[in-house]
């Protein structure tokens, strides 16, 4: 399903929900009301949602699907999907107690995306960017040859269109049933950054709940500026591995963003709320057009109608 | 470096069968003053022991070859170098604060070519060991190895890496000290080299702790060597939650040399001696020496643009997928 | 950032005669409501005040300067940063373990111009003066100003440095995590820079702990900060090995602003509200907003090669020597 | 006196110890023999001079002066002044308790030097070099505006010539009779290696008994490759400075050349009896006329003859 088609479905639950007053089944009902996982509270899903998934009693910043990121991200409509259609094979033929194939039309259903980022050009308050966002919920966020491809191309996008890079992870890290394929995504996706910081370009990385593994230990740790999402846990080992490595008790806030800001690992953690502004102002402090790729002046400048290929 | 003439190989459990011949051949060989009828058994056993070894040897399992890629007296880096250039001058620290030597680098010539040369490192006494912290590098230790990469490249050297580790070490100060960034810097700032990089897995190629200094122009591995995006005991415990799945998870995530060649990661797969790197540590030197070399050569014919382009355009193409 | 409105300026030792008047006035004022005759007496004494201060201020002696610069209630980085740009996005941490409060910086937009602003933090609160170590950075710090520093020249953002600092911290992990190298590597890449670079020393500028954010096109002064090669105390310390002579240190180094001036290696000396910039905040960050505008707008106008010869040229000149 | 002197009046100097047998004063006594700092062994003077400067017996790296040590390290002969007659001024007419042009005097009295570096241009088993020495013995080997600009011309001689650049440091830090023009010196070294690296340079930094502050943090720590010698004490801040902040006790061994090596500072310890060979062997890696300011082959080579300008 590609963003047209879920904003089309979404309308029509809208639509839908107005329309028919029967009384709920167990599972609407359910879905009618969220746990807040942190203070508890009960809240009411639709008002979760409309404070973009964070409890509006303690801040807890739940995690947000890909889709719901660039919809709170992107101005609205600007965003054109790239690569849509791009589904992983299985070369290893990956059998565990189930088989790869099996699993990942399970992780379709589940997440309603066909992989576990998603990426495309967008506008943030009128400024175009290229713009990715991943999905834990698909496949716990792993990083197969999909999603590397696909932010490897979303760099490269970004290169040769010369705007802003912003890529949302939330990963669990490598995807296992790709076996080394998966592990050469983390070189191929810095590499292609590595072309795009050359040319002069502009990735604020953003880590959202959670990030590990091979996904920080690539791309997500590359931004040129580094912003977390507050209480969102990020690494590169889990925490239970450490513990059993180290046999020793790790600090409660171990791994959260507000760790890592205090071990000088990230650049600034921002609520959710000020995300889409705090974005806006950064890039307003870098000029793409003013620095080529060998630090000289760009010969062209940015048209807003040439973004995409 | 360990002289293997003079230490008994342990042998592996799959080579159990292996040993128990050879412990009869000698039992005999010890009647043979009293008994001189023996030397017939002995030449039939004999005979038996070579026929066994070589069929052993080509019908390992993934796991057979993980256990040899494991062996406590597998040559390491430092072997390697120091076979291959006893002149070899090693560099230390990262500058700010740490000298991992989980990670080993220097200047040394091979095969006439100057290089710098960079290796993990396991040791080999128990107190090698934990000075090595098993082969597992802190961020300083990858931080030690581009400061490294990068000498090389501004002064026109090519890079060889010797990899062979568990991964990266999964423990407090090296998440503290920011481990996913220090291998995401090694992976970006080697993409981006202007020199020749090959890249040996000559034991365990374990994950992103591997991939930190495995982003070359080539990449070879000896013939027992294994490489996987985690460990086989992860993937079993996370995939199939058992730790008796590891033989399964080697097999499903296709992690032998032979394998991953198949699946065109690597360029090259290095002969080892009978039986594993660790039977003779010259034969596997010699082995690896003559591959890197050749490699090497090919690679100083390129320009710089031409040499980074190669290597970009080698991970850009790595990926299974469909688009439609 | 400290409202000096509410709260009470605190004297320095210099100032005592000033305090006294000030004392005098005040009780007389008190007494003026049942002796209306002493408000011929008050004028005096106001008009006395006023004649002693702007004498006082005009004479002072070096380690008058050093007091000023020292204040307590001296507007640090922070403080300037909050006032000229409440929209300041703050950027963290060295990247590989270390956030240093010491040394603050992010983008910031100052008479209209969008550069990265950098200065080292005392701290004002008892436990912010703790957290920023009183200012004076650690290795990590000046790693923290490199990143900084790097970005800006990657994107073609001028950059403002403030320094007040006491110098590097001398301690224990700072030595084992290598600041000679960190403030070495400062001063190496800050001379390479393609974007302007204004320095200003807004309190005590010491000595390589102030350098290595100091190589700039355009070095200023605030009126009362001092500049050394080391603290007057140190310097006491080891040529009069004595600490009574910190007077003398002071005037025989020659540290405060007029007197570097006069050397030639900075290139403004700013005016300060009378009696120091901690007597009105709005008034010296106005004042030094003024002068780092001014300065950048005419670097500005420099190619990225022009700027980056005018900062080498720069220093390449600082020495006196003969050649007889 | 410039190294050509030197060599004269040491000649004479052997010539006159053999010649006259008269009965020796107690300082000619005192002269022939120095004992061991760290084994309290009497050693021959002579002797410890044919060694190097190195304790036979327990391997004591005793500092040695700019003009031995260019003796020790450049092939016999090769070495060319460069700046001998540079003297500072005294811009700051600096005064302790006692005049600064009084202990400039004082200073060279006691080391037969003009100022506290000596640099020139060298050749190591047929490789020319420059190469500077610092001699603690002058002025404590302190920085200021002479120092600083004969480092600085070295470098530039280095980069105009394409040949690797030596630089063996023993300093107490900056030269505090010269204020902030001392502290200057600092940048302007720093700036010359700055182009010296972008022109593609190898500068190996070598480490002697005792470096500290303003020196080693600016050129001595900014070799494409740090060597020290065994013992050396090297760092920023004072040893006393530090127990006097921290107010605890150090490690016996902190900022010995072995603590370094151990925390990663320097890339190797190397006893003086290796250093030239060892040099020269690093020299054999790093071909300069292979690379040129752009990263290129560059378009000459370096001719021995036309060494100095
Ligand atoms: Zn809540
Ligand atoms: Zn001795």
């Amino acid at each position: 399903m590609d963003l047209k088609e879920w904003f089309a479905s979404r309308q029509k639950r809208k639509e839908l929900q107005e329309n028919i007053k029967q009384p709920l089944t167990t599972e609407e009902y359910c879905a009618l009301w969220t746990q807040c996982f942190q203070c508890r509270e009960l809240l009411y899903t639709k008002d979760l949602r409309a404070n973009l998934q964070v409890c509006p009693k303690c801040q807890y910043h739940f995690r947000v699907g890909a889709l719901d990121r660039i919809d709170q991200m992107a101005d609205a409509g600007s965003f054109v999907e790239l690569d849509a259609v791009m589904t992983s094979t299985d070369p290893l033929k990956f059998f565990d107690t189930e088989a790869y194939a099996k699993r990942q039309q399970e992780a379709c259903r589940k997440s309603g995306l066909k992989e576990a980022v998603v990426t495309g050009i967008a506008a943030i308050n009128g400024q175009p960017v290229a713009l990715g966002a991943m999905d834990f919920g698909h496949f716990g966020g792993s990083m197969g040859s999909v999603v590397g491809e696909k932010v490897t191309r979303l760099a490269e996008e970004a290169t040769s269109n010369r705007i802003p890079l912003i890529v949302v992870s939330s990963s669990g890290g490598a995807r296992m049933q790709e076996g080394i394929l998966s592990l050469m995504q983390m070189a191929k996706t810095s590499s292609a950054l590595k072309t795009y910081h050359e040319a002069g370009g502009l990735y604020i990385s953003i880590l959202a709940e959670p990030t590990f593994g091979g996904v920080t230990a690539s791309f997500a740790m590359l931004g040129d500026l580094v912003i977390a999402e507050p209480g969102a846990r990020i690494g590169f080992a889990g925490r239970r591995v450490i513990e059993q490595t180290i046999r020793q008790k790790l600090p409660a806030d171990f791994q959260t963003a507000e760790y890592l800001l205090k071990h000088g690992q990230v650049d600034m953690v921002v609520e959710r709320s000020n995300l889409k502004d705090r974005l806006s102002r950064i890039i307003s402090y870098h000029d793409l057009t003013r620095t080529g790729p060998a630090g000289e002046p760009a010969n062209g400048t940015v048209k807003s109608g040439q973004l995409t290929k | 470096m360990m002289a293997t003439n003079e230490k008994k190989i342990i042998p592996l459990e799959f080579e159990q069968p292996l040993a128990v011949l050879a412990q009869q051949i000698e039992a005999l060989e010890r009647q043979l003053g009293d008994n001189p009828d023996l030397e017939g058994d002995i030449d039939r056993l004999q005979e038996q022991y070579t026929q066994l070894k070589k069929s052993l040897y080509v019908n390992l399992r993934p796991i057979d070859h993980l256990a040899i890629a494991r062996h406590s007296q597998r040559p390491y880096s430092r072997d390697y170098f120091a076979i291959w250039d006893p002149g070899f001058i090693e560099l230390h620290g990262d500058r700010t604060g740490a000298d991992d030597e989980a990670m080993v680098g220097g200047l040394l010539t091979l095969g006439g070519i100057k290089m710098v040369a960079v290796g993990t490192q396991k040791g080999r006494s128990l107190r090698e060991k934990q000075a090595c912290n098993f082969g597992m590098p802190q961020p300083e230790g990858y931080r030690k190895a581009l400061r490294l990469f990068r000498h090389a490249d501004k002064f026109g050297l090519p890079i060889l890496t010797l990899i062979d580790t568990p991964g990266a070490y999964p423990g407090l100060s090296a998440e503290e000290h920011n481990q996913a960034q220090a291998i995401a810097e090694n992976l970006f700032e080697l993409s981006g080299l202007t020199v020749p990089v090959v890249a040996v897995v000559t034991g365990e190629g374990g994950s992103g702790g591997a991939l930190a200094i495995g982003v070359a122009n080539r990449i070879l591995m000896l013939e027992h060597s294994v490489y996987s995006v985690i460990s086989p005991e992860g993937c079993a415990s996370i995939l199939w939650r058992s730790n008796d799945k590891v033989s399964d998870a080697c097999q499903a995530m296709k992690m032998t040399a032979r394998e991953i060649l198949q699946l065109g990661v690597i360029d090259q797969v290095i002969d080892e001696p009978l039986g594993g790197a660790h039977h003779d540590y010259q034969l596997a030197a010699s082995n690896l020496a003559c591959a890197v070399v050749k490699q090497m050569t090919g690679l100083m014919k390129m320009s710089k643009e031409e040499v980074r382009r190669d290597r970009q355009n080698k991970f850009r193409n790595f990926g299974a997928f469909t688009e439609v």
